[in-house]
């Protein structure tokens, strides 16, 4: 057993580079402020180290650090490298640089601790970090208005959400006299009076919103549109990956399969899963901004993450198969998302914005880039064989699995048809972006030469790239992670 | 890679990728270049192995190799061949050849356009060599991207609706495939499941104990009649075949896995085929996409649909296939009718030609429904002879475009004097598609029908119906020709048209003379194909109690 | 099953409530972003509250968990108002105005 | 040389000719016709030795056979077979192509198409002699569809050639009705298409009937069930396991026969199938000579008698009764046609039918036989008689109106009399070739009403009112033409004898219009096999007179009407036209028929139906013509299977829209909604 704080590494690594990131922004002369970037990449490949031990364990009743931690926190920090990295080709050369990067590692701490959460506060504290990160982000480009509109709308609709699950988090702590999970799950394995469901249920509110299920997604269209491109990618992908994290811990510590029993729990979730994707593929084709697309597509996949989570057999135990389908998934999606809003945040830089009719003729300007972008989007139209597939699969097949063997999961079935036609309908809704880049006719006059994308663009596309196919080519993932986890 | 068949697949995707890669300089010349030789490794591969199963008929798979691809869900690499796929591997070679050549002056990016043409071939290819479910639905669907560029970039006016269209209506079409695929190996054990196989699939293998398809046999009985197997949980697709009982057995979503599978895999295959009413993506990808695009999406795409039906539906859901024959008949001869009847409607002559694909594949639906070896050649035979006979009409097609820039049949008229030799080929192709005997079209036509009037139940009411379909072929593509060909010069303009270019020739003239060879001496074709189609059926009956 | 504390503790609750219910119903009514951030407060103080009342009122004797919470609750409140001013203000500096039926330039 | 060997030959030598031919550059038209001349002389000479060897044994000589398919429950084979029938069939089919392409070399000089000519005979001559050599069915029919295609080719020979109502040249020649229907589609290339598609209307019976075949084959264990002898087989087996189509036993046989019936009535020109034939003189008149009067056509006839042994008496009396109808009815078109090949096809039509009305008379009645002399004896008097037209046609520089020619006998003696003596023949002049092979078609068909009685009589008085007719519309042909005065000096002052080697093939065939050549000791019943039963000879004796008569009777009208009182100045023509107006209008209106076929065929099918069709498929014309990128939306376009998949498409967007609606944009209402929502979801998951 080692000594506590020691595994709180990785986080105490990520505090320092934020800290070190401050001061560079402070110390160095404005233009040679880009540094900042690479002293946060640097941070999250020192914090990969310790990262990468699977010592287990917990501090105080606050932070568990387990298995799922070990491996959330990879792909928490090689996201927010990535978001760096991206972050540094597009606003480089600003001169307010060094706080962009500061605000996305505090996206990354505030991801980690929230993974690693064990106790109502120190969930509260990890939301709450990514929120204030994601509102600054989100209103990143100063004195646009649409950025503007959109932080305001992030904002005052997660403030609403936080005050939600802090009112259930309230009542749950009062009804358990416990803040720490594990001390309610051992509460409630007595009995779960309805109003302990009520709170569970009103402070899970705060993880959904991150997760942007519905009906909690409402935000997500308007800020993903109105915010610049990368700013989207980091609120896009870190806060998914810590709220699953969050939500599997909460559902496997604190919900215990004594009053709600595990199928009508999974039944609800399912529910909202369903709503999610359904409702974000038909929208999605009535959309004109790719960005827009974009983040209904981010809204169902979070439900298609969801119903990944919805196939924890019994809320009691966790059920590895089921949580690496989530984690695989996650990975698929943060790749390719991240990878199509970086292509997209060259198109809106160089194009003014990103709505449908803007991006005709992006192949002929830069084909490579569009290239580039029609595969992420294949792929989170889940096309084999990208990684979006692969997700795809592992859930489809947890959900079929349990459908078929558990007679009173039967709807799981339905869950699994409707997920395979909402897949084909968001399809048409990707093809509306590739339809715009790739098909229509480039606009009268051709562009000059355009210039030499950043190095740094470059190499995130080029990993994103590898990523999405690489994981959709790697079927043993499923298990390798799962067997991370059950061991 | 050692084994051929993968190569069918990895050059031409390995030359897609350089031809993206060469210089602006000489790169358009080169890239056609690499088109022709990736097209030229599954036409060479085909034809041998096509030679091979003729001289030594058989219905076993050659050229086997398999690499594991994830051990975890069992899906491999399984590449092999029997007369069938060798067949369709030859054609593909074929159709895309002549295709590259029929583009050989594309001006509108050439590098993309052959890269994509070859990334449409790999995938194809691989649908027809894998063993594998899985790795069949992932080039199945692969096949999707380069064809949606194909169409949307290089088509006609309309060209995104038919693009996105094309993408939308298939991609709908094979989703529950997927669904499918998981609940099969959902409802495999994971150590396994043991079936009884009969004696007839048993080979003993010296030294060694006797295997079926490389598992072993363990003997039931002392006579050795029936024999125990352990099948694991994979994705072979004859592992899957040999567990067709337990399939009947499972329930999903309310009716039989079996019976889910089935139409699932016929959703898929039908829609590829396609089969009326499921067929109206296909005029509008014929009428916008370029003409090498019509050649390959008629000489190969819709091959693959009659493919999927002959490789996965039928040998793993044999029971379905029996009970679901009739209706399948019924709607092949609907398919057959409809489609001639529309064509016989057309004033735009690549839709006439279009619709004739839907009227023509029609008859290979009927001779697989109609569970006799005749008809279920025929099927192949007609769907290898369909393949030669439309890429032909959709070159000719094209040829007129070129210089008219229209396909209005009324604005033809006469060009048999102007350009004599590009009207009797296109005479002898419109003949081939009508069936006329000593022509390719007729050998698949006449065994489908055969099958049909043999088959007995309804199928004979059916045959008899479709011959119909026979007199309206006849009519609407005889007419097509003579409103282009015969008659007066209605536009004094087209007396100028040059006949044939050397570069039509060198893409015509190979489909006439295979047409005319297959159409005489079919009997190689036959034999090649033959015992797998017997070997399936087999396989089907068996089901029968 | 934790015990509830004397009859008190239902009056903390019950103004909690209200003030939730203040909250909401601010939030989801007011035009003004401003009125909308008052609702905001209300709800987090009402958690605050609770959290306060939950941990005074246990038989088995103060809880300072409870107390310990709403202290982080507050500062959390206090980020949230200061990011969400400085947000409103950017607002307000790109179109004078904060009324959230004026500001949609962001829809489908 | 065995007979097999000797058969095979003569098939593939006009082949290898085809493809010789097809290769010569267009310009060599006279070497062309000299070398495929050659060759069909020397497959004459080889069926003359065929015949020799096959015809006085008078048994069938299977010749070497092949597989084509192996399909495991059956086989499909090729292979030659030789009977009498057979070999004499082949011979007159190589004698008349050799002088017809003689014929033509001298008919199509100058023509610039004329080098086509070549290997598109020999094409139609290989596939006539396949259908006639052929050992099996299937074989047969695969033949039987190539003939039709060098009919296609050749009746479209002159492509160019526009439609008759706006082809100058033919309003020129052409005098008042001389074709009266439908002559704005009267062209090559839309004879040719209708020729092709009515034959195929047979071709899909005669399928039908090989299927039918094929199973009653199968069901017995046939191997090969299509050879003849096996065909033999399953007719004696008058009891076939199960049914097809819901016939079984003799029932199916008949289904069979029909079927192939069916296919000989397309091929034939019978009644209904028979108005692509008149049309079909739009080609070259050589071409006609031997494809549409004295061979192709015949072959309907010819595989009705190989097959004979399916057809059941219900299937005779169908064909007896077809041919019955056709007989009378053409031969009541023809007499009232001006075009000098109408006539001519017309007459063909109605010998046809007179054949059908032997066969339909059954093998002990002497039907078989009959309708077999009088396809030869008719294939050789009537290639005559077209050679003649087109030579007369050729005088007249094109012009092909019994009204304007006339008095051609003092400029071309020779086509004259060789015309003459085949207008005898065909009239049924006594000591002519069509008297002797008349006589014994009515015969059979009385021998057959005497022994079936009813419905019997019916083909034989209609077989007598043809015959009849035949003599005087045949007369009033050749008085026409070649009797009286010059009506149109212009078109025929230049007119003049054929040259030495066409007129070489005219006397070439005049010999055969003869009987002489015919009962050289009857040696012709005996190579068909006729019975000699007592019992027929008094149907013989009745026969003889009645021919006699029939052929008096209609000779002195046509003399009577349309030589001696014109010649006294009384047009009795006219007079008689007025009289029988009600006949005279419908035959040149040709009873309808061809109207109801354009009706049908080209309007209602063609047009009507298949439009209809193409729009429940793809939607309105302008849907498909002015389709926007979305795919356009107008009413009705639902009704169609594109429309309405397009219609779901839409159908999600307009979902979307919906879905939209509530992200407007406005955070309060998101805040309700979710609010809302959320705690219904809370509530409803909390009762539960």
């Amino acid at each position: 057993m080692t000594p506590d704080l020691l595994l709180l590494r990785p986080e105490g690594v990520l505090a320092g580079g934020l800290l070190l990131v401050l001061l560079a922004d402070l110390l160095l002369p404005p233009h040679r402020r880009g540094l900042a970037s690479w002293l946060g990449v640097l941070a999250c490949g020192l914090a990969l180290l310790p990262a990468a031990t699977a010592a287990t364990g917990t501090i105080g009743s606050m932070l568990a650090i387990d298995a799922l931690v070990t491996l959330a926190r990879p792909a928490i920090l090689f996201a927010t490298a990535l978001l760096l990295l991206a972050g540094h080709g597009e606003h480089g050369r600003e001169r307010d640089h060094g706080a962009f990067t500061s605000a996305v590692l505090g996206l990354g701490l505030g991801a980690l601790v929230t993974a690693a959460a064990a106790s109502l506060i120190t969930l509260l504290l990890g939301v709450e970090l990514m929120s204030l990160c994601g509102y600054v982000l989100a209103a990143w480009r100063g004195g646009d208005r649409r950025a503007a509109e959109a932080g305001m709308k992030y904002v005052l609709f997660g403030g609403v959400a936080t005050g939600l699950s802090l009112f259930g988090m309230s009542h749950v702590y009062g009804l358990t006299g416990h803040l720490d999970f594990a001390g309610i799950g051992s509460v409630l394995a007595t009995g779960m009076p309805l109003p302990a469901v009520a709170a569970l249920a009103l402070a899970a509110v705060g993880l959904l919103y991150k997760l942007s299920i519905v009906p909690f997604h409402f935000y997500a269209p308007d800020v993903y549109q109105g915010a610049p491109a990368i700013p989207v990618a980091a609120i896009g992908v870190l806060p998914k990956l810590a709220a699953t994290a969050a939500l599997v811990r909460l559902l496997a510590l604190a919900a215990p399969a004594s009053l709600v029993t595990p199928a009508a729990l999974s039944f609800a979730i399912t529910g909202a899963a369903v709503a999610s994707f359904l409702l974000a593929s038909f929208t999605a084709l009535a959309q004109r901004d790719a960005k827009r697309i974009v983040a209904f597509s981010a809204i169902g996949h979070a439900g298609t993450v969801l119903l990944a989570v919805a196939c924890m057999p019994g809320a009691g135990l966790r059920d590895p198969g089921a949580v690496a389908a989530a984690a695989f998934y996650l990975a698929g999606y943060a790749v390719a998302n991240l990878g199509a809003l970086v292509c997209l945040a060259v198109f809106e830089r160089e194009r003014g914005a990103s709505t449908l009719p803007l991006l005709a003729g992006a192949m002929r300007q830069r084909p490579w880039l569009t290239a580039a972008l029609c595969l992420f989007l294949f792929s989170l139209a889940g096309l084999p064989p990208l990684a979006g597939f692969a997700g795809k699969w592992g859930v489809l097949r947890q959900a079929l699995g349990l459908g078929l063997s558990l007679p009173d999961r039967s709807y799981l079935l339905w869950a699994a048809l409707a997920l395979v036609a909402s897949t084909a309908i968001s399809a048409w809704a990707y093809l509306l972006i590739i339809r715009a880049a790739v098909l229509l006719p480039a606009p009268a006059a051709p562009e000059a030469a355009s210039p030499r994308l950043p190095i740094a663009t470059v190499a995130v596309l080029l990993l994103c790239a590898i990523a999405t196919v690489g994981l959709g080519l790697w079927f043993d993932g499923f298990g390798s992670i799962a067997r991370v986890l059950g061991g | 890679m050692s084994d051929t068949l993968s190569s069918c697949v990895l050059v031409p995707l390995l030359l897609g990728a350089l031809a993206l890669l060469l210089p602006a300089g000489a790169g358009p010349r080169l890239a056609r270049w690499l088109a022709l030789l990736g097209s030229m490794v599954p036409l060479v591969t085909g034809l041998a192995a096509l030679v091979d199963f003729a001289r030594h008929p058989g219905a076993d798979f050659r050229l086997l190799a398999s690499v594991p691809w994830s051990r975890a869900i069992g899906a491999a690499w399984t590449v092999g061949v029997d007369g069938i796929g060798a067949a369709m591997l030859a054609l593909s070679g074929l159709v895309a050849a002549i295709a590259t050549i029929s583009a050989w002056h594309e001006t509108r990016h050439p590098r993309a356009y052959h890269a994509l043409v070859l990334l449409l071939l790999a995938a194809m290819n691989g649908v027809f060599v894998t063993l594998d479910l899985l790795v069949f639905y992932v080039c199945w669907e692969v096949m999707l991207v380069p064809m949606l560029a194909l169409i949307g970039v290089w088509g006609g006016e309309q060209r995104r609706y038919a693009a996105l269209k094309f993408f939308v209506f298939t991609l709908a079409g094979s989703v529950l495939m997927l669904v499918l695929l998981l609940a099969l190996w959902n409802r495999t054990p994971a150590d396994g499941r043991q079936v009884k196989v009969a004696d007839s699939l048993v080979t003993s293998s010296q030294p060694g104990p006797p295997t079926v398809y490389g598992l072993t046999a363990v003997p039931l009985d002392n006579q050795h009649k029936e024999w125990i197997v352990t099948v694991p949980r994979d994705f072979d697709l004859r592992h899957l075949a040999l567990q067709w009982r337990s399939w009947e057995g499972e329930r999903f979503l309310g009716i039989s896995l079996a019976a889910f599978g089935f139409l699932a895999l016929l959703l898929a295959c039908l829609v590829k085929v396609p089969a009326v009413p499921l067929h109206t993506w296909l005029p509008h990808a014929h009428v916008q996409a370029p003409t090498a695009v019509s050649v390959l999406l008629a000489g190969i795409l819709l091959k693959l649909g009659v493919f999927g039906l002959y490789r996965v539906a039928w040998p793993l859901f044999p029971l379905q296939a029996v009970t679901h024959g009739p209706a399948l008949g019924v709607l092949a001869v609907i398919g057959i009718l409809w489609g001639a009847w529309v064509a016989l409607g057309q004033q735009d002559c690549k839709r006439l030609v279009a619709y004739s694909s839907v009227s023509h594949m029609g008859w290979c639906l009927l001779g697989l429904a109609s569970l006799t070896v005749a008809g279920a050649t025929g099927g192949m035979v007609q769907a290898v002879t369909h393949g030669l006979s439309s890429s032909l009409l959709f070159l000719l097609v094209g040829v007129v475009y070129d210089r008219a820039h229209h396909r209005r049949l009324d604005g033809f008229g006469g060009l048999a004097a102007p350009m004599p030799r590009f009207c009797w080929i296109l005479l002898l192709a419109a003949l081939a598609g009508a069936g006329l005997p000593g022509l390719a079209g007729f050998v698949g036509e006449f065994m489908a029908l055969s099958g049909g009037f043999t088959a007995g139940g309804s199928f004979p009411l059916l045959a008899a119906s479709a011959t119909l379909a026979v007199v309206i072929s006849a009519a609407y593509l005889l007419t097509m020709v003579r409103q282009i060909a015969y008659g007066p010069l209605r536009h004094h303009e087209q007396a100028q048209f040059a006949d044939l270019s050397p570069r039509e020739l060198c893409a015509t003239v190979p489909l006439v003379l295979l047409i005319v060879l297959l159409g005489v001496w079919p009997g190689p074709l036959v034999d090649a194909l033959r015992p797998s189609c017997a070997a399936l059926l087999d396989h089907v009956r068996s089901a029968l109690p | 099953m934790a015990e509830f504390g004397p009859d008190a503790l239902a009056a903390y609750i019950a103004v909690a409530a209200v003030l939730f219910a203040a909250g909401v119903l601010a939030v989801a009514t007011r035009r003004s972003a401003i009125g909308v951030l008052v609702g905001l407060d209300l709800m987090l103080n009402a958690g605050a509250l609770q959290f306060v009342a939950y941990g005074r009122f246990r038989r088995s004797g103060i809880d300072v968990q409870g107390q310990t919470a709403a202290v982080f609750v507050i500062v959390v409140a206090a980020a949230e108002a200061a990011i969400a001013l400085a947000l409103l203000f950017a607002v307000y500096r790109t179109s004078k105005d904060v009324d959230l039926e004026q500001t949609r330039e962001l829809r489908s | 040389m065995t007979a097999g060997a000797l058969a095979l030959a003569i098939v593939l030598l006009p082949l290898l000719t085809t493809a010789l031919l097809a290769m010569l550059p267009r310009t060599r038209a006279a070497f062309g016709h000299a070398l495929g001349a050659a060759v069909l002389a020397l497959c004459t000479a080889l069926a003359v030795w065929l015949c020799i060897q096959v015809v006085p044994g008078g048994a069938a000589v299977q010749g070497p056979h092949a597989t084509w398919l192996e399909l495991e429950t059956f086989r499909l084979g090729v292979g030659v077979y030789v009977d009498p029938m057979g070999a004499l069939m082949a011979l007159i089919v190589c004698l008349l192509a050799t002088t017809v392409l003689v014929f033509n070399a001298w008919y199509m000089h100058g023509d610039a198409l004329a080098g086509r000519f070549p290997w598109q005979f020999c094409l139609f001559v290989f596939a006539m002699l396949g259908v006639v050599l052929s050992d099996n069915l299937f074989l047969s029919f695969m033949c039987w569809e190539l003939v039709g295609l060098g009919s296609y080719l050749l009746i479209g020979f002159w492509f160019h050639k526009p439609a008759a109502s706006d082809d100058p040249e033919y309003q020129r020649l052409k005098g008042k009705d001389a074709r009266g229907v439908l002559e704005h589609l009267l062209s090559p290339s839309h004879s040719q298409l209708k020729a092709f598609v009515m034959n195929r209307i047979g071709d899909a019976g005669f399928l039908l009937g090989i299927g039918a075949l094929l199973a009653a084959g199968i069901a017995l264990g046939q191997r090969e069930p299509l050879q003849w002898h096996e065909l033999a087989l399953i007719a004696q087996s008058r009891t076939l396991p199960g049914s097809f189509l819901g016939c079984s036993g003799s029932g199916w046989l008949t289904l069979a026969a029909l079927g192939i019936f069916a296919g000989a009535v397309g091929k034939s020109a019978q009644f209904p199938l028979h108005p692509w034939l008149p049309d079909a003189m739009q080609g070259p008149t050589t071409a006609s000579a031997i494809i549409h009067a004295a061979t192709m056509v015949a072959t309907g006839v010819f595989l009705v008698a190989r097959s004979y042994v399916l057809f059941t008496p219900d299937a005779l009396t169908v064909v007896g009764w077809t041919g019955g109808i056709t007989c009378l009815l053409a031969a009541a078109i023809a007499c009232v046609q001006w075009d000098l090949k109408a006539v001519l096809a017309y007459s063909t039509v109605s010998q046809l039918g007179l054949m059908f009305i032997a066969l339909g008379a059954g093998r002990e009645n002497g039907g078989q036989a009959a309708g077999i002399a009088h396809l030869f004896t008719h294939a050789l008097f009537k290639c005559l008689l077209f050679l003649c037209a087109g030579a007369v046609i050729h005088a007249a520089g094109g012009c092909q109106d019994l009204q304007r020619l006339g008095g051609l006998r003092r400029r071309m003696p020779l086509t004259a009399v060789c015309s003459l003596l085949a207008v005898l023949a065909i009239a049924g002049a006594p000591l002519f070739s069509g008297f002797y092979s008349k006589d014994a078609v009515l015969a059979a068909a009385l021998a057959h009403a005497q022994a079936a009685g009813g419905q019997a009589f019916g083909p034989f008085l209609l077989a007598c009112a043809g015959s009849l007719l035949t003599g005087l519309y045949m007369l009033r042909w050749w008085l026409r033409i070649f009797v009286g005065s010059e009506r149109d000096h212009e078109v025929t002052h230049h007119a003049h004898d054929p040259a030495k080697a066409a007129a070489a093939a005219l006397l070439l065939l005049a010999p055969f219009t003869l009987v002489l050549p015919w009962t050289f000791g009857g040696w012709l019943d005996h190579a068909l096999a006729a019975p000699h039963e007592p019992e027929l000879e008094g149907a013989h004796e009745r026969a003889l007179g009645i021919a006699l008569a029939l052929f008096a009777a209609g000779a002195a009208f046509a003399v009577a009407v349309f030589w001696l009182l014109p010649a006294r100045g009384r047009d009795a023509g006219s007079v008689l036209a007025r009289a029988l107006r009600p006949l005279h209008v419908a035959g040149s209106e040709l009873w309808g028929i061809d109207r109801l076929w354009d009706l049908l065929g080209r309007r209602w099918l063609g047009n009507g139906l298949a439009k209809i069709t193409a729009v429940l498929d793809l939607g309105s014309a302008q849907r498909v013509a002015g389709l926007d990128e979305q795919g356009a939306a107008r009413a009705g376009d639902l009704a169609s299977l594109d429309g309405a998949i397009d219609g779901l498409g839409r159908g999600c967007g307009r979902l979307g829209r919906v879905g939209s609606l509530a992200h407007a944009g406005r955070l309060g209402v998101y805040i309700a909604i979710a609010a809302v929502v959320g705690a219904a979801t809370l509530l409803l998951g909390l009762l539960r």
